[in-house]
């Protein structure tokens, strides 16, 4: 079977595989709102100022909620199957298209942030773990340490005092100029303007993890038999490092990106909030609240999704990655 | 003991211990240091650090920050060590029948263990608070729930390789129960990288402990640094001592925590990798 | 078939000064190890042309005086202390690193024990060959293909252009080696060091590699450093011999001398405790059956899809209709090469592994009927001692529970337990006080004993040993294969012995049976397997034995 | 974060009843706002509106968000000075009849809906008798009395009422009752119309884009019927959830605007003194909030008056103002706001609203009603629900515990999220104590009444009477304080209420919060109408 053919047979298995898993968290999450007190339609009546009960009433009926949990849940996988999210109660729009919204930030901030935490991690990594013990490997051990205890909102406001305020350097906080309304190439350059402060927050707290696992990995590959065989060859060192062990020490922190995917949209809850960043993490925040569980449940198919994606794309790059992984 | 000599040799580690046992010794201590209760208004309101008798200044309603920062030690150290414990029983549990047993059982519980790692952790974590409403219990409960998937990997991991070892085929034949060989053959020889990923998460959930009260989902009734974060942010930028402060001691502790971690896994490990 | 052996008068190293003189070295071992210097004061040369091979037991120092001459100490722990090296007229402790750089690679070339881990895993053969070629002379690509392809044919690798591009994992670990040996070939190195590279290997292929070195090392006249253990090794390959000892030689001299007239005490008792090829004698009363193995099936299914359901993979078949039989108080060795499957016919006769098909018939019983709970009155009856010693014993057990924890589970009381493992103790040579110290606190001899009290502590009748003695050094070999005999006779136990050394298949077991891909493709009593063997595979496993021209000579004086 | 997660929904404007009402004042109005054409033009306003609004249907629903965007882009027949004063809108002047029974308004010519379909009478009468008076939370109540609306030409719209309703001519401003378009409203299921996503009014600004979670746009419109106006080329509310944020757009000049306590007190205080941010309490005339404390009047000690009595003189209302709202606001000294001293209805009853604690006093009547204290001193425990609109509630229950432990009243603080809440404290009644902020509106009746009348008492109904307090008394004299036109004798009436109710203290009031809006220097006459942040912004500039 071609190379391309085992793949994407490989693709189709993982994607069988990961249904169970995408099913299993809507119905966990299904039943575990059910949990929390009060339902949309309070949140609704006490927002609007004063609503009757036989208005409260209505709206229940409305929504479907006075039926019974398992047609409810039944309801919503129908439409799941079709694509129809269902409709979300607060705002009174559908969730796909809500949901969609947000995406596109979200990917935004989640991509940058990877490729930032990950990007440095490794140089970071590698120059701690070719300088072992040296000042520099402590003071990078230290920095990384220090960039993840320190709690994720300190670091936005100080940066929003100090680069927004004081330095005038970005906008505070938004995704775009909502007085300027820039289209095209001005508007990506706009969104980028807006990109740099919550890339840099939330990316401090994940380069921590990067940079000690490479650490770790560049250490233990540096054991290995084939580093002391590049050595018998007389390659210099610079090549042993950059060319035989760095390859080798990349797959490990490839599959940990994978890995983080999930906790990286959660995580993004805090910074989205701080800078008003229009992500999935303030959305599902605010739909918990609100006891929109259509838009919630939404959102936690769509991050689903996401992490599957996601972590099919790290899984094949791996195995573009490690020849001694057969794919399909 | 050459254990404590190899954990030594590992500066960081050294300094590592003492700021940790600098903050168990105050938390500890906390009722001699202040004996009166935390949330009491005792002064002038919004006193900067070291006017009016308070060494770290005071919040909104006249509290001392540092009587909070020092009761509230205990209560965050208690989250982090309890929500770890959790998890990590929990973690080890699943982890050892999926590594042991292999087969439909390890499947399940894999898919389980995706599955909590595919949701968003932080968010879980608030759903869970939020269901159950914000008490000291919710907000380990939460903690734990999103922490037990990694130590599960690790152990799921640990186990797998340590199945087929020579000495767990030695036990198999002489009919040793499957439970006393997971007990006492194979676990005792995955304790340290349970150990060194434990204390990473004791770290970890101080900072969740903070994030979440930060989104005002903490135990209204107890001190905690979390709490004195969410009290203080609200006025950062005009009483900036009041989250600052407690920010740093979370920072610190963390910190610590990490470096002993890191020291525990160079003074563990290497006695192991020799031998096997 | 090894064409001729080195005869007792090779050539005395030729006048022309050596290519390669190591001075009175010392190279210090870090604090708290057990001696100061892993190497001690040690002189010799190496004359172009000729092989040198430098024998000894772990922890000899004798990989650590090879990796000095190529600068390649593992740095903090292991320092060069003084001594000279002289390559060429050049002392190689004064040069810079960039000279030593020139000379790695391109003027002393190294290749190493572990084939499976020595190459990039994640790099094609073809560039991890042309990144020495290029390193040291720098050639036009098209060039440099050219030589990498020659090479790759010099080392007799089928369709080099594959092997170019295929990546390690790819190549049987005969293979690798042969690359290995082509990369270290690739610029006429004056100096060939080989530390041990045939050790991993089968025996078969052990045999062609050595052949190989010999072959290369004619044709282009290297000075080749051989390390190894194993003195059919050197027997087949050395002109001349070095032994260490403690990380000081102790003899060096031409390989007839030092093999068949040693004079130092330690290298007497060296040879002596190689297994010669002699058979054993048969046992004269042929007894009954205790355990017969017929049809036995056992296949291993990989992949298979989603919660097992989907269609497997891959399927190797281990055991294919295995048929062998075991007669009381009798000793049968199973034989073979990595592969053949006879650690999985161990397991399978231990219960450790289901079978697919076929019985395990011990004393009239067929033990694969038995479900866990009726097995029980059977489990003491057969048991096993395993390879290697550091993964045998749970490390954080004490040597008392270790041995006490079987008798207790099936039934003993503690202290009668307790007594018998300090009996059992006293069986295989160990003091009872070892019974409250952890196994890290034991060599590894000491440790291959403590998993025979361990097996014999249940009083059984059968005992499997997979491979007991393999990864022991030869003198400690000696020993526990003497106390594996006599336990055997005091005991009357009867014994399935697993091993891929024919050497000690002579000397322990009374019938042999050779596997060769999970079938047995020849059985019968040892003398008559040895003297006229009827299958091809054996008599070319019997050929390629190291070393077997020297025992049998040795045999006759 | 969540300081104001939900930000205090709207009480119904309050019944004025004015003897002097006349077409003049009309006129005075429309002259005041052609003096606006000589200032510049132009310039995009970018205001808070946080939390992000539900909807923006403020003819479905009055929450405080909707009602920041609404009203620029529907009118109301009528809009109010900072006096209170009837301003015209889209109807240019109206008379009432001799009884009070019929009011035509007469409409503004050539007005256009934004989609350029013609604004005319048909389009009032069925936003009021179709859509107000059926889905309003609060049009039922302020057009109870308009039987039906006549359209005798385009131009003119007669109400027909059943008794006089002076109190009517309050509530037609652009955010109480918007005028919507019949042409696409009529005959589709008002609740479920797309126009809650997509309005089109008659008003200064077009609706143009909702980016959920970021902003709202409304771009000027063309051909606005008030000439010249609107001064603005755009408005967006841009949506920023976190207070800090907030404060710090604000600095930097990105947000021009920001009312109903978007910017925590404690950066006002801050930011004040420099002189490109304003501050004003201006625009907060119709909501008089005052912030309070409920006990539910049936669970023991709580249903005893000498306990809340002695809760209310244990607290001081002074230091809460001045360390949580840091200054702003005016401690409270009857169940009445001292607002309504201009209406003559405000009577302060200082017996058990001292002017600072006296906690001996409080501990002296609970010894004397019995109420004694066990070993540890403890009176009585009980648990204390804050309202979770942020963390300067959570700074009142931790005050309000350390208050209450001096009268041996051991209090445990609660405080979970907005439904959980809503659904104990109106659906379950499931407390004992609740810190709460309720909105007295310009008139007792609307704003005071629906907390302490027995009628009022709706299970899960929120803001209701949660109190469960029922007394025939006080029940009769709220039903003659809402009908008595003589002013003086309604003053008498409300004076017993306020003595009554500062006896037995169901609700325990705490003072009388302030409002604040915050804007950038730069934006001139914003805050122009009794509405405050709810007006149309026509005349608002940017200055550069």
């Amino acid at each position: 079977m071609s190379q391309a053919g085992k793949r994407s047979r490989y693709v189709l298995k993982r994607l069988l595989h990961a249904i169970p898993v995408v099913l299993a968290i809507i119905v966990v999450n299904f039943f575990l709102l059910q949990l929390a007190e009060g339902d949309a339609v309070d949140v609704l009546a006490g927002e609007a100022g004063s609503a009757t009960p036989e208005y409260m009433a209505q709206l229940r009926e409305k929504f479907g909620l006075d039926q019974p949990l398992p047609v409810q849940l039944g309801v919503y996988m129908k439409n799941m199957l079709s694509f129809d999210l269902g409709y979300s109660f607060r705002h009174d729009m559908p969730v796909s298209q809500l949901v969609l919204d947000r995406l596109v930030p979200t990917l935004l901030l989640m991509v940058s942030t990877i490729t930032l935490a990950v990007g440095f991690g490794i140089i970071l990594g590698l120059v701690a773990a070719s300088n072992l013990n040296t000042w520099k490997d402590n003071v990078i051990s230290i920095f990384a340490l220090i960039s993840y205890a320190t709690p994720l909102f300190w670091v936005g406001l100080m940066m929003i005092v100090v680069f927004s305020l004081k330095l005038r350097w970005f906008p505070t906080s938004g995704m775009e100029n909502v007085a300027m309304f820039y289209e095209g190439w001005d508007r990506v350059k706009d969104i980028a303007h807006h990109l740099v402060m919550p890339t840099l927050t939330l990316s401090l707290f994940y380069l921590a993890l990067y940079t000690r696992f490479m650490r770790a990995s560049m250490l233990e590959q540096a054991s290995m038999d084939y580093v002391t065989t590049a050595r018998a060859k007389g390659l210099t060192e610079r090549r042993i490092v950059f060319v035989h062990i760095l390859r080798n020490a990349l797959l490990p922190v490839v599959t940990m990106a994978g890995v983080q995917v999930g906790s990286l949209i959660g995580g993004s809850v805090i910074v989205e909030s701080v800078f008003a960043w229009p992500g999935l993490g303030m959305l599902a925040f605010e739909a918990l609240f609100s006891r929109d569980l259509n838009l919630l449940l939404g959102i936690f198919l769509l991050s689903a999704l996401l992490v599957v994606a996601i972590n099919l794309v790290v899984d094949l790059l791996y195995s573009f990655l490690d020849p001694r992984i057969e794919v399909g | 003991m050459s254990f404590w000599r190899r954990f030594c040799r590992n500066r960081s580690a050294v300094v590592g211990l003492i700021i940790l046992a600098i903050v168990v010794l105050i938390a500890a201590s906390a009722h001699l240091l202040f004996p009166e209760d935390p949330f009491k208004l005792v002064g002038q309101s919004m006193s900067p650090p070291g006017e009016n008798g308070f060494l770290f200044g005071s919040d909104t309603l006249g509290r001392d920050v540092a009587a909070g920062m020092a009761h509230g030690a205990r209560v965050s150290l208690l989250i982090g060590l309890i929500a770890t414990t959790v998890a990590v029983s929990l973690g080890v549990l699943l982890g050892a029948f999926a590594g042991y047993f292999g087969g439909w059982v390890d499947d399940v519980l894999m898919r389980v263990t995706e599955m909590f790692q595919t949701i968003p952790s932080f968010i879980f974590a608030i759903l869970i608070v939020a269901i159950m409403k914000p008490s000291i219990n919710s907000v380990i409960i939460a903690i734990a729930v999103v922490s037990w998937p990694a130590v599960a990997r690790l152990v799921r991991g640990e186990f797998l390789a340590m199945r087929n070892r020579e000495f767990v085929q030695a036990c198999h034949i002489i009919g040793m129960s499957d439970w006393r060989i997971m007990v006492r053959e194979i676990l005792p020889n995955c304790l340290s990288p349970i150990i060194v990923t434990g204390s990473l998460m004791v770290a970890t959930a101080i900072l969740i402990e903070s994030g979440l009260a930060f989104l005002g989902l903490g135990d209204p009734n107890i001190i905690s640094w979390g709490f004195q974060i969410g009290a203080g942010r609200t006025v950062l930028r005009s009483a900036w001592w009041v989250c600052t402060f407690p920010g740093i001691a979370i920072m610190l502790t963390v910190l610590a925590i990490n470096l002993v971690g890191e020291g525990l896994n160079d003074a563990m490990n290497p006695r192991l990798r020799e031998r096997t | 078939m090894n064409t001729s052996s080195k005869n007792t008068d090779s050539v005395v190293a030729t006048a022309d000064s050596p290519v390669l003189r190591i001075e009175n070295l010392y190279v210090q071992l870090p604090l708290g190890s057990e001696r100061r210097y892993a190497v001690e004061g040690v002189s010799y040369d190496l004359a172009p042309k000729e092989i040198l091979c430098v024998v000894g037991e772990s922890g000899s120092g004798k990989s650590l005086t090879a990796r000095a001459v190529m600068g390649l100490l593992p740095a903090p722990h292991v320092q060069y202390e003084k001594g000279q090296i002289v390559f060429q007229g050049e002392d190689l402790t004064k040069v810079s690193e960039a000279r030593m750089r020139q000379v790695r690679g391109g003027e002393i070339s190294m290749i190493f024990q572990e084939p499976m881990t020595a190459l990039n895993p994640v790099m094609r053969i073809g560039e991890q060959i042309d990144e020495v070629i290029r390193f040291h002379a720098s050639q036009p690509r098209k060039l440099r293909r050219q030589l990498a392809l020659q090479l790759l044919e010099d080392v007799q690798l089928p369709d080099p252009s594959r092997i170019m591009s295929a990546y390690p994992h790819e190549l049987s670990g005969g293979q690798r080696q042969r690359a290995m040996i082509a990369m270290a070939l690739a610029l006429e190195p004056k100096v060939l060091i080989a530390d041990e590279p045939t050790t991993a290997l089968d025996v078969t292929t052990q045999a062609q590699i050595l052949r190989l070195i010999k072959e290369l090392q004619a044709k282009h006249d290297t000075g080749v450093l051989f390390i190894t253990h194993d003195f059919g090794v050197v027997a087949d390959i050395a002109d001349r011999v070095a032994v260490m000892q403690h990380g000081k030689i102790v003899e060096i001299g031409s390989v007839d001398k030092v093999l068949n007239h040693p004079e130092h005490p330690y290298t007497q008792a060296l040879t002596d405790a190689v297994p010669s090829l002699i058979p054993r004698m048969a046992k004269e009363v042929v007894s009954a059956p205790i355990l017969e193995v017929r049809n036995l099936v056992k296949t291993y299914r990989s992949g298979g899809g989603w919660f097992g359901l989907g269609k497997p993979v891959k399927e190797v078949n281990a055991c294919d209709s295995v048929n062998v039989v075991l007669n009381d108080a009798e000793t049968l060795g199973i034989v073979g090469e990595s592969g053949s499957g006879k650690s999985t016919l161990a397991r399978c006769i231990v219960r450790l592994l289901s079978t697919d098909a076929g019985e395990i018939i011990y004393r009239g019983q067929d033990l694969c009927a038995l479900d866990r709970s009726s097995m029980r009155p059977y489990r003491s009856k057969i048991q096993m001692v395993f390879q290697d010693p550091y993964a045998s014993l749970n490390p954080r057990a004490t040597v008392g529970r270790i041995i006490t924890e079987g008798p207790v589970i099936l039934g003993e009381s503690k202290s009668e337990a307790q007594s018998r493992a300090r009996e059992m103790l006293e069986l295989v040579g160990l003091d009872a006080r070892a019974f409250e110290r952890y196994p890290h606190e034991f060599s590894g001899g000491q440790r291959q004993r403590i998993g025979l009290a361990r097996a014999l502590a249940l009083q059984p009748e059968v005992l499997v040993a997979d491979e007991p003695v393999s990864a022991l050094d030869v003198s400690i070999q000696a020993q526990v294969l003497d106390l594996l005999a006599d336990i055997r006779d005091r005991l009357q136990l009867s014994m399935v012995f697993i091993t891929h050394d024919l050497r000690v298949a002579a000397q322990v077991c009374d019938r042999i049976a050779v596997m060769r891909l999970g079938q047995v493709v020849e059985q019968g009593p040892t003398a008559q397997l040895f003297d006229n063997a009827q299958h091809p595979y054996t008599q070319e496993l019997l050929d390629a034995v190291p070393g077997r021209e020297w025992s049998r000579l040795r045999a006759l004086s | 974060m969540r300081s104001r997660l939900y930000s205090r929904p709207e009480r119904p404007t309050s019944i004025v009843v004015k003897r002097a009402l006349s077409s003049v004042c009309l006129a005075v109005g429309l002259i005041a706002s052609t003096q606006a054409l000589s200032q510049t033009a132009g310039g995009t306003m970018v205001m808070i509106a946080q939390p992000e609004p539900p909807s923006l249907a403020p003819y479905l629903s009055t929450s405080g968000p909707i009602g920041l965007v609404a009203p620029k882009i529907y009118n109301g027949l009528l809009d109010y000075d900072l006096d209170l004063n009837t301003v015209p809108e889209l109807a240019e002047s109206y008379t009432v009849s001799d009884d009070g029974l019929t009011v035509t308004f007469a409409l503004r010519e050539g007005v256009k809906w934004h989609d350029g379909e013609p604004f005319t009478s048909a389009d009032v009468q069925f936003s009021i008798m179709d859509v107000l008076k059926q889905f309003h939370p609060r049009g039922p109540n302020s057009f109870r009395e308009v039987s039906s609306i006549d359209t005798p030409d385009e131009l003119t719209a007669v109400f027909n009422l059943d008794a006089p309703a002076p109190y009517m001519m309050r509530a037609f401003s652009a955010y109480e009752s918007p005028i919507v378009p019949r042409h696409l409203l009529e005959g589709e299921d008002i609740r479920a119309s797309d126009l809650a996503n997509n309005p089109v009014g008659t008003g200064p600004f077009k609706f143009v884009e909702w980016k959920k979670g970021q902003y709202i746009r409304l771009d000027k419109n063309e051909d606005y019927w008030k000439e010249g106006l609107p001064l603005l080329d755009r408005i967006v509310a841009r949506i920023i959830p976190d207070a800090s944020t907030r404060t710090a757009a604000m600095e930097s000049g990105e947000v021009h605007y920001g009312a109903f306590g978007a910017i925590p007190n404690i950066d006002v205080v801050r930011m004040r003194e420099s002189d490109d941010i304003g501050v004003t309490t201006d625009g907060y005339a119709m909501i008089n909030p005052m912030a309070l404390i409920e006990m539910n009047t049936t669970k023991a000690p709580f249903d005893n008056p000498v306990m809340r009595q002695a809760i209310s003189m244990a607290i001081d209302r002074q230091f809460l103002i001045d360390n949580i709202w840091f200054g702003y606001g005016k401690p409270a000294t009857s169940a009445m706001t001292s607002n309504f001293e201009p209406l003559g209805l405000y009577s302060a009853t200082p017996e058990f609203y001292p002017e600072s604690p006296d906690v001996d006093a409080a501990n002296a009547l609970l010894d004397e009603a019995g109420i004694t204290a066990d070993a540890e001193g403890t009176r009585a425990s009980a648990v204390v629900d804050l309202i979770p609109y942020g963390e300067d509630w959570r700074r009142a229950g931790e005050y309000m515990k350390q208050a209450l432990a001096d009268i041996g009243v051991d209090l445990e603080l609660r405080y979970e999220d907005v439904p959980t809440w809503l659904k104990r404290i109106y659906a379950d009644y499931d407390f004992e104590l609740n810190v709460n902020y309720f909105y007295q509106l310009p008139d007792p009746v609307i704003g005071v009444q629906r907390h302490y009348g027995t009628d009022q008492i709706r299970q899960g109904t929120p803001f209701v009477n949660s109190t469960r307090y029922s007394n025939s008394d006080i029940d009769e004299l709220l039903a003659a304080g809402a009908i008595e036109v003589d002013p003086t004798a309604r003053g008498e009436i409300y004076a017993q209420i306020q003595a009554i109710l500062g006896e037995e203290l169901p609700v325990v009031n705490l003072f009388e919060m302030e409002f604040l809006t915050v804007y950038n220097e730069k934006l001139k006459d914003h805050t122009v109408s009794a509405m405050g942040a709810y007006h149309s912004f026509d005349r608002a500039y940017i200055e550069e």
